[in-house]
């Protein structure tokens, strides 16, 4: 694995008593990562830091060579760095191609190059004619990719984004999702990507990191995090599963219903053989409709990192309606 | 479902960063462009500029004619006393342009604060800063560029009317008298005009950082003035002590200007020395506020 | 069962911006998803259910009133709204208490009620605490509880998904689901939809200021018959698969993908796809890994219907 | 009926909390404390019966009376609906009008307390005796060697009930109207501003019958009708001469007809607008 885009060394950042960020380290690997954590658990005061914007009270930060933590390498750390804010931000009265080029010029890019890579960059993000428009009439989708692409306006090789796709409509999300996969996985940009919704960390990221409480809690790629474990078959049937189950214990697999009809078989040896099950329930007369390895999702992931319980006791999807044991009993 | 590739191709960027890119200038310029973008608003402020500037041409025109002598021909009756009377009302030209200038600071100033206003208040309500300090620029030149901006409005309104009407006293005057003689005063001029159009770009872009939004940032504009003005008055009235009027800016400027061009009438109660201390002290205070601001700005990006 | 909201020919603008354009919708009691795409009308619809804003034209009944500023209504009425504005000098304690009073309870049966709702929502800890000092997800859970805290029948939520955590996010979707055992009904507006779909199965769809789609996710696919069903399959080899597949009759095509080794077929008749699929997977043995069939998901739905 | 008191002064203590917590409040003491400063300086140099009707009448009644009570009043409204936190409010079974009038008693209380304080404050800062009042002989006497003798350190007393009556009546009247702004109309503030220093500035100052739409007329006859004024300034400004029109207890009366007026059509308006929240 190529040397890290960033490494972090005992980052410790005090706000008065409250312990932002704990003293930990951190190597995150090149391509798109993940950030996740609670509200609260530090990920917004460690982009400010990889920014040069705050400087921590203890220990330093190396971003592709620069380091944002000494007074020299504050400024010049942002030449590398694209960073796309959460919050709604324009620069009054402006267009989105007279922003772009001048955040462009102030990074430091010629005049002319400024404009044609403006132009380049708002092409690439499907702002079409709406560029000439002042930015007040933009729709949120429109503005969460015009951040992106004055993000983009100087080619950084990391891009910081926090929550691209938040209070998006679908429509949105899915522009913004396929942007941040093409720039991740496509271009190889480098990205460090903070977000709430764990579905859309899972399709753009391969690597995630979970913070908590300002100390990180988890990291790993995605796929290996989510990786099934034991052979566990879910399935869903069409019609009285009754007669399919005794076929299936005369197979000798322990099967359990679940709730709404969905069954889970336990598989003796790691590998399971669904055409086996297949053929069980053609003789059973027995339409499956969904079967699928039991995988936990990131959203497992996520709540086992930060100490919730995972929702129904069992791995089971989020999605899982049938929890019978709410969490209303059990303190947070 | 998975997403299907992307079909816009991302192009990498293969120009090159400018080594010292003088990020001020840019924020400068662009917000120079961004205020005369509408064009309603250019028009009202600057029409009176504009009005101010032409009259005090044409009187330093005639002034010069009238001794050359050509407008009016010397034989005819009565034309000296004529000659008298218009010289005399036209006043020496140098007092023209003092009178001129001082006039016109109240102008400049509704025209900075219009401009100059909305510039750091309207950034922190829209969450610009956040996209501004994400660039590698420091609050140095974020303070900078915004000032450079205010401070071209400023001169547009005040500093360049003044040097049309030096130029064209020195054209009209004969055999460029005028500016062989009163080079000097020129200078003082422009540096006059200069000093005025800083100090209140400090003051409006100190009270726009203060607040959240122009228009509150306009009526704090004007309280400041009316206050200083009004307190400064009632105080020194209610109190017989005329140290108060140190307060008004426009008092300390006209004193300023009487001390700049040696017109300084020797019974006033303000010595040169209080009144350069109070506008040290007003600079003093604008400039660490608005260190002050521009760093919780930047922190909060 | 009487409709718990009935809008005739419903429209509001604001000058020439159009908030609902001819709405006709009757919801039915029990958790009901609102859907649509940014500027469709949720909001303009939400403003006008809780009585913030009078119709321009048409007819909306609320629980058999109509909302603007009708006591009685609200009396029975639970509203969360959307903008993360809470009193911030207050304890949550003191809030909730306060809003009961307003309600009209005595200070006694109103603490109670007020402490009953908090610890219901787990901020048993939290409540005596100043609001500025809570969580995004706490906050939320507060003007969840004093949403029910006077035990309403309706609970209208607008957003109440956006910008919480994982954790805040499920702890919100287990008190949902919670009330709406408990008989309350529910009208959540969110854009979060594989949340909303786990809450309920009932949908109302509003595009362009008209009500798109109304019932079950499922009946609503069903409905969509010009867009082909997608089923996924995951197998050890899936280029036997797809030749065995393209056989069947009423299999449109099958699309390979090389980097996840994923097969994507697009079939006319889903329920005759799966009578045969069982008898061709024991026939070629490909080692079938998975099938899903995404395609009921709402984000599907969602994306034929809006498109 | 019950119901409407008791939300009525649920809201009114909430408001009071949270005004008295506000930055709101403490830009009202500064502009409190500014006459009293001034009267204090102003009291080394005049005599308390010229000073205080200065400061009284030019100062509190026309600047700090109407700035104080516009801060407070205008956020009666407009101050639950641009924090959003108006939506709880309007979804209860409680009349919007007893908001109304809740959070305006607060308001009321709060300006009227602090304008009160104020007056008292002028008035014992111009008379509290000291040894400044050395230089003052000096300055007596270059205007006419007896008038030394008759310094009188006490104030005439009607003097001051007239200030403080007319600064209360003042801060009722102007919270009143602020608040009634802030229900119509969005920008409560700055419209109140222009009314109270643009219209009435002008009403109020020119001669002629126009004066009786304006606050300030019936403030001035509460004020100048306590006393006799011949020995004090403000019988030199002709404007005001015609203030006596009035005895204090007609324009008491006027006043109070107008406040009702205002307060049902602030009540009956806030029950019909809608306030439609911006995002």
């Amino acid at each position: 694995m190529s040397e890290s885009v960033i490494s972090i060394r005992n980052m410790v950042k005090c706000y008065g008593a409250v312990r932002a960020l704990d003293g930990f380290d951190l190597d995150v690997p090149p391509g798109p990562v993940g950030l996740l954590g609670p509200n609260g658990s530090g990920k917004t005061t460690l982009l400010k830091l990889l920014l040069g914007l705050l400087a921590p009270t203890e220990g330093e930060a190396t971003v592709l060579g620069y380091s944002p933590t000494q007074r020299l390498d504050r400024l010049s750390v942002r030449t590398v760095v694209g960073y796309m804010p959460e919050g709604d931000c324009v620069l009054p009265g402006m267009s989105a191609i007279e922003l772009v080029s001048t955040l462009a010029r102030i990074t430091g890019l010629r005049n002319e190059d400024a404009m044609t890579r403006a132009h380049e960059v708002l092409d690439y993000v499907q702002l079409d004619e709406e560029r000439y428009r002042p930015i007040d009439g933009y729709s949120t989708g429109m503005k969460q990719r015009l951040k992106l692409a004055q993000a983009l306006a100087h080619d950084p090789q990391l891009l910081l984004l926090d929550e691209p796709t938040n209070g998006l409509d679908p429509k949105g999300r899915r522009q913004m999702l396929d942007l941040v996969e093409d720039l991740g996985r496509t271009q190889g940009k480098n990205i460090l990507l903070c977000s709430h919704l764990l579905q859309d960390v899972e399709r753009t990221c391969d690597h995630v990191v979970v913070l908590n409480e300002g100390r990180v809690v988890e990291q790993g790629a995605v796929s290996a995090l989510t990786a099934a474990k034991g052979a566990l078959l879910l399935v869903e049937v069409e019609g009285d599963p009754a007669r399919f189950i005794k076929q299936l214990c005369a197979a000798g697999l322990e099967t359990i219903t679940g709730g709404d009809g969905e069954l889970r078989i336990q598989w003796p040896d790691a590998t399971p053989d669904a055409d086996r099950v297949f053929e069980l329930a053609q003789q059973a007369g027995v339409v499956i409709t969904q079967l699928r390895q039991q995988r936990s999702s990131l959203e497992d992931v996520f709540l086992r990192a930060v100490g919730a319980k995972a929702p129904a006791g069992s791995e089971s999807e989020p999605s899982d309606s049938t929890g019978n044991s709410t969490l209303l009993k059990r303190q947070p | 479902m998975r997403a299907s590739t992307h079909t816009e191709i991302y192009r990498p960027f293969t120009g090159s960063l400018r080594e010292h890119p003088h990020r001020w200038l840019t924020i400068g310029a662009s917000s120079v462009r961004q205020g005369f973008k509408r064009k309603l608003p250019a028009l009202l402020l600057f029409t009176p500029v504009a009005i101010g500037c032409v009259i005090a041409c044409f009187r330093v025109y005639f002034r010069f004619q009238l001794l050359s002598g050509e407008l009016v021909n010397i034989n005819s009756p009565g034309a000296a006393g004529i000659t008298m009377m218009v010289t005399e009302t036209l006043g020496d030209v140098v007092a023209n342009i003092i009178t001129y200038t001082q006039s016109m600071a109240f102008f400049s100033l509704m025209i900075v604060a219009w401009y100059g206003a909305g510039l750091i208040a309207e950034d922190r309500r829209l969450g610009a800063n956040l996209l501004y300090f994400s660039r590698p620029i420091s609050r140095l030149d974020y303070l900078l560029g915004k000032g450079s901006g205010t401070f071209a409005f400023g001169f547009l309104a005040l500093t360049l009317p003044c040097l049309l009407v030096c130029s064209v006293a020195a054209f009209t005057s004969p055999e460029w008298s005028f500016l062989i003689e009163e080079w000097p005063s020129i200078l003082k001029v422009i540096l006059f005009s200069g000093i005025w159009v800083s100090t209140i770009t400090l003051l409006v872009l100190t009270i726009s950082s203060l607040v959240g939004r122009k228009s509150h940032a306009l009526i704090g504009i004007i309280g400041t003035i009316v206050l200083s003005g009004g307190v400064s008055a009632v105080l020194s009235h209610l109190l017989r002590e005329n140290a108060f009027s140190l307060l008004n800016l426009f008092e300390n400027f006209e004193r300023l200007g009487e001390w700049m061009f040696d017109r300084w009438d020797s019974d006033r109660e303000v010595t040169i020395g209080q009144t350069l201390a109070a506008l040290g002290g007003f600079w003093a205070i604008c400039l660490l506020t608005l260190a002050a601001r521009v760093r919780k700005l930047e922190v909060v990006a | 069962m009487k409709p718990i909201i009935k809008a005739t020919a419903l429209s509001r603008w604001y000058g020439e911006v159009i908030g609902l354009n001819d709405l006709n919708v009757e919801i039915q009691p029990g958790i009901t998803g609102l859907l649509g795409p940014n500027g469709a009308g949720k909001s303009t619809f939400m403003k006008l259910l809780v009585g913030e804003m009078r119709p321009s034209s048409g007819s909306l009944e609320v629980l058999g009133h109509t909302p603007f500023a009708n006591l009685e209504l609200y009396g029975q009425l639970g509203f969360c709204p959307q903008q993360d504005a809470l009193y911030d000098h207050m304890s949550g304690l003191q809030f909730v208490t306060h809003c009961m009073r307003l309600a009209g309870h005595n200070h006694t049966d109103a603490k109670a009620a007020a402490s009953r709702a908090l610890q219901r929502v787990n901020l048993q800890n939290a409540m005596n605490r100043p609001v500025s000092g809570y969580s995004k997800g706490m906050r939320q859970r507060t003007k969840l509880a004093q949403a029910f805290a006077h035990t309403p029948k309706l609970i209208i939520a607008d957003e109440p998904l956006t910008g919480l955590d994982p954790v805040a996010r499920h702890q919100v979707l287990e008190l949902y689901r919670e009330l709406g055992e408990s008989g309350t009904s529910l009208v959540i507006s969110s854009h979060v939809l594989h949340e909303v779909q786990s809450l309920t199965q009932r949908i109302v769809l509003i595009h362009r200021g008209r009500l798109l789609a109304q019932g079950s996710v499922e009946d609503i696919r069903q409905l969509l018959s010009s867009h082909p069903r997608k089923v996924h399959l995951k197998a050890r080899d899936p280029r036997a698969l797809a030749r065995a597949l393209l056989e069947l009759p009423h299999v449109n095509s099958t699309t390979l993908k090389e980097d996840t080794g994923d097969l994507h077929v697009e079939t006319r008749d889903i329920q005759a796809f799966h009578a045969d699929l069982p008898a061709l997977a024991s026939r070629t043995r490909s080692g079938i890994e998975s099938l899903e069939s995404s395609d009921a998901s709402l984000d599907a739905v969602f994306d034929y219907l809006v498109g | 009926m019950l119901h409407f008191i008791q939300s009525a002064w649920l809201l009114s203590r909430l408001q009071m909390r949270s005004l008295l917590f506000s930055r709101r409040i403490i830009f009202c003491l500064l502009l409190a404390i500014a006459p009293i400063v001034i009267a204090w300086f102003a009291g080394a140099h005049q005599h308390a019966s010229e000073t205080v009707p200065f400061i009284g009448m030019f100062l509190v009644l026309q600047v700090i009376a109407p700035l104080i009570s516009l801060t407070v009043g205008s956020s009666v409204v407009t101050e639950e609906l641009e924090n959003r936190t108006i939506t709880y409010i309007f979804t209860r079974p409680t009349d919007r009008a007893a908001f109304f009038v809740g959070r305006l008693l607060a308001s009321t209380v709060v300006s009227s307390i602090l304008i009160a304080l104020s007056s008292l404050g002028v008035i014992w800062a111009a008379t509290y005796p000291r040894e400044g009042m050395a230089n003052l002989t000096r300055v007596r006497k270059r205007r006419g060697a007896n008038e030394m003798v008759e310094i009188v350190r006490d104030l005439p007393d009607d003097l001051a009930v007239g200030l403080l009556t007319a600064a209360t009546v003042a801060a009722v009247m102007y919270t009143l109207i602020s608040a009634g702004l802030g229900v119509f109309f969005k920008r409560a503030m700055i419209l109140s501003l222009a009314y109270t220093f643009a219209v009435e500035g002008f009403l109020a100052n020119i001669p002629g019958s126009t004066q009786k739409l304006s606050v300030q007329f019936y403030l001035r006859s509460l004020f100048s009708d306590s006393h006799e004024m011949e020995a004090s300034i403000l019988s030199k400004i002709p404007i005001l001469s015609e203030a006596t029109a009035y005895t204090s207890s007609e324009a008491l009366a006027r006043l109070g007809v107008a406040y009702l007026i205002c307060l049902l059509i602030g009540a009956f308006g806030i029950r019909k607008r809608q306030y439609l929240m911006t995002s």
